[in-house]
């Protein structure tokens, strides 16, 4: 499906986490079709600034807009998957899935062989790898149609072969008129995104 | 209307027959406000002399 | 399928995955309930005296084992904040989780204190209106208790604290519930009284979740 | 002006500097009105003729008490104001007021129960004056608990601010169903300030009391403010350079 048009306008940003100034001025324009990966060492504030933009944090300073819209207006129109597992371990996989997501069981299980959990949605989460684990969590990156999508860290715990797919879907998302945010320490090779880097504030 | 309902100090201190009763609670008063108003002192003191250290290590890493 | 359906049979499903959260606050219900004839005497006149509010404490206390960690693992998982991008209000989402553990995990801990009824020989009137009481009161009961769970959400070491901070707002419900116990065991009219119950349960019920969302919300602003 | 007074409490800076001589005021004045006031009715008020001394108790009990429940009240105000202003000078005061308030109610309890030996020849009955006071005493720990169990001041504080508000709605409904529940248990019997009539030179000395002990829990609400605003911001530069200067 094609996305229509969005614009994230994120100005003058700024946020203090336990009296340590993550960032001030941040001031950024994204546009559809455009994939940000957010940089910086362990601490400059990578996941607060996208805990912000989804709307999980409060803004402190500044002002967010997606398409002159303040935030609110648009959580629904977002993915987030954060660092958390984001899954039940007691529950299937697809059962898990059936609650975060609105989609028949057809298109589930398609988004589950995409991840390469084919033949798993009947495996309680608690029996699966973590990696196993991780790539449920982004199957819903395979079924949910929401044009902007936060990931904090969607590369860990993943074999080669799966950051491969991912880099696919981002790729094939973004052309599609969405938007990719996420953050990452090590660069992925196949993806053509700008880089915002965090942690040059004293 | 102000007069001293007591025979002597003795009897005011003695205050039968719930002198008992009431002059502990009167001293309890006095040892929970002037205990508070030191631990107020103490964690005021505490907070300047954090400031202080803090003061302290920023020079020790400048120089 | 719709967010509320979805939500009715997850929990469903997490019933099934976990049966010890339903079965341990009734083992906990009816345990404490055989340690009073031994702590006292096996005395019938007695019991059944003091019968019907023992059963109301446990209940209670019941009641607040299984309720104390009511989103913990939700959101430590991080399905919680997940909560945040549906297209329902927070509150409304909370309502209804409160609702679907009021209806799975409370209702069975009131259905078997006649079991507990019957073991310290409470008279069957008395009975009755110990089992409508705590129809009428466990909803306000739920909906504090998920307060304490939920205002306790960040802290790692908060133990019981939702508990002991919850418990001071119990009292009206138990003085109520009280209430009736003694026009029930004295054949007076109990209406007017689980009127009001009833009525703070109904308040409770449209208010609390609104302060349980406010809560979640926090702690989700300060998870890193 | 218009605004700018109120606008000026957003500013810790404002308050810390000002609240030192506000502290020392009440502080002074607390100390006169509290000495004349308790010596007055220690010693110079009649004596009352059904209790004898042991009444003597009220000009610590019933101050004490009043503010018990006046300090829960302010406590909500401050919550009001942290949500609607986002003001973190009340949030200070609210953790300043919910340890004042447990000293003041856990004072009103002692001195409740030891009033209670001679009264009623034992230290605790459940009176549904007595036993509300107890249940507000748990409501501040539960302030208290929660404060220090988490760790952000920011979240901490919030909080406990939905935790007072939720608590000042019910204490009405707490305190008239204890108040109910104790008519049903037993009739009305002795109590301890309900007096027909007191007659003027024995509230006097009470007012004076009542008001003592008003401006000393203001005394002490501003100096436990002061040392937590000091530590709160101890990383802003108006702390360091008065540190510094010091």
């Amino acid at each position: 499906m094609i996305f229509e048009p969005i614009q994230i306008e994120i100005s003058q940003l700024r946020c203090e986490r336990d009296d340590r100034l993550l960032f001030k001025n941040l001031s950024i324009k994204l546009e559809s079709g455009q994939i940000l990966r957010v940089a910086g060492p362990n601490g400059a504030g990578k996941t607060t600034l996208l805990r912000t933009l989804a709307g999980l944090f409060d803004i402190q300073e500044g002002e967010i807009r997606f398409n002159q819209q303040p935030l609110k207006e648009y959580l629904e129109r977002i993915l987030y998957i954060g660092h958390k597992p984001q899954v039940t371990k007691d529950l299937t996989v697809l059962d898990n899935l059936k609650f975060l997501t609105d989609v028949d069981e057809t298109a589930l299980k398609s988004a589950l062989s995409a991840v390469g959990l084919k033949g798993y949605h009947d495996s309680l989460v608690k029996e699966l790898s973590q990696g196993q684990g991780r790539r449920c969590a982004l199957a819903r990156l395979w079924c949910v149609d929401a044009p902007i999508w936060i990931l904090d860290e969607p590369y860990t715990a993943l074999d080669v072969d799966m950051v491969k797919t991912l880099d696919a879907r981002i790729t094939e998302h973004v052309a599609n008129g969405g938007i990719c945010l996420f953050t990452t320490h090590q660069p992925p090779q196949q993806l053509g995104y700008q880089t915002l880097e965090l942690g040059h504030v004293d | 209307m102000l007069e001293f309902q007591f025979a002597s100090l003795a009897a005011f201190f003695e205050m039968a027959p719930h002198g008992v009763y009431v002059w502990p609670i009167y001293g309890l008063g006095l040892l929970v406000i002037g205990g508070l108003t030191w631990v107020n002192a103490r964690q005021h003191r505490q907070a300047i002399r954090m400031v202080q250290r803090n003061l302290e290590r920023e020079e020790t890493h400048e120089s | 399928m719709s967010i509320e359906k979805r939500m009715l049979a997850r929990e469903l499903k997490l019933i099934a995955a976990r049966p010890g959260d339903i079965f341990k606050p009734m083992w906990f219900l009816i345990l404490v309930i055989s340690m009073v004839p031994l702590a006292l005497a096996p005395d019938s006149d007695l019991l059944a005296e003091i019968g019907s509010a023992m059963i109301w404490v446990a209940t209670l206390l019941a009641l607040l084992l299984n309720t104390e960690h009511l989103f913990q693992s939700d959101f430590s998982d991080g399905v919680l904040e997940q909560w945040l991008f549906l297209d329902r209000p927070l509150a409304w989402l909370v309502g209804l989780k409160l609702v679907a553990h009021w209806l799975f995990h409370v209702l069975p801990l009131i259905l078997i204190t006649p079991i507990a009824g019957l073991m310290l020989s409470v008279p069957t009137e008395v009975l009755i209106a110990l089992l409508i009481t705590l129809f009428v009161a466990t909803p306000a009961l739920t909906c504090f208790s998920g307060l304490g769970a939920a205002l306790t959400l960040g802290s790692s070491r908060s133990g019981i604290l939702g508990v002991l901070v919850m418990m001071p707002l119990f009292v009206p419900v138990v003085i109520l519930a009280a209430g009736v116990l003694i026009r029930a065991t004295d054949g007076s009219d109990t209406l007017p009284l689980l009127a009001l119950l009833g009525a703070f349960s109904v308040v409770a019920a449209t208010l609390v979740p609104i302060a349980v969302s406010a809560a979640i919300r926090l702690n989700i602003g300060g998870s890193n | 002006m218009g605004w700018r007074w109120f606008h000026q409490w957003g500013s810790p800076r404002w308050f810390y500097e000002r609240a030192g001589r506000w502290q020392l005021v009440c502080g002074w004045l607390a100390l006169i009105l509290l000495v004349v006031g308790s010596l007055w009715g220690l010693g110079f008020a009649p004596v009352d003729y059904q209790q004898g001394n042991s009444y003597r108790i009220i000009y610590l009990h019933v101050p004490v008490a009043f503010l018990a429940q006046a300090m829960y009240a302010a406590m909500a105000v401050c919550a009001v104001v942290l949500f609607v202003w986002k003001m973190k000078l009340a949030d200070v005061a609210m953790q300043s007021i919910a340890v004042m308030g447990f000293a003041f109610t856990a004072m009103a309890l002692i001195s409740g129960a030891v009033w209670g030996k001679p009264t009623w020849g034992t230290y605790w009955v459940w009176d549904a004056r007595l036993t509300s006071m107890l249940i507000l005493a748990f409501l501040y720990l539960g302030v208290i608990g929660l404060r220090a169990a988490i760790q952000d001041p920011d979240q901490a504080g919030k909080a406990c601010g939905i935790l007072v508000l939720v608590g000042v709605v019910n204490l009405p409904i707490i305190k008239y169903s204890v108040e109910w529940w104790n008519t049903l248990h037993q009739p009305a019997s002795l109590k301890l300030t309900e007096k027909p009539a007191m007659p003027a030179s024995m509230w006097v000395p009470l007012l004076v009391n009542i008001l003592g002990y008003y401006i000393a829990a203001a005394y002490l609400v501003l100096g436990s403010m002061r040392a937590i605003v000091l530590e709160r911001e101890r990383r802003a530069t108006w702390v360091k350079e008065l540190v510094g200067r010091a």
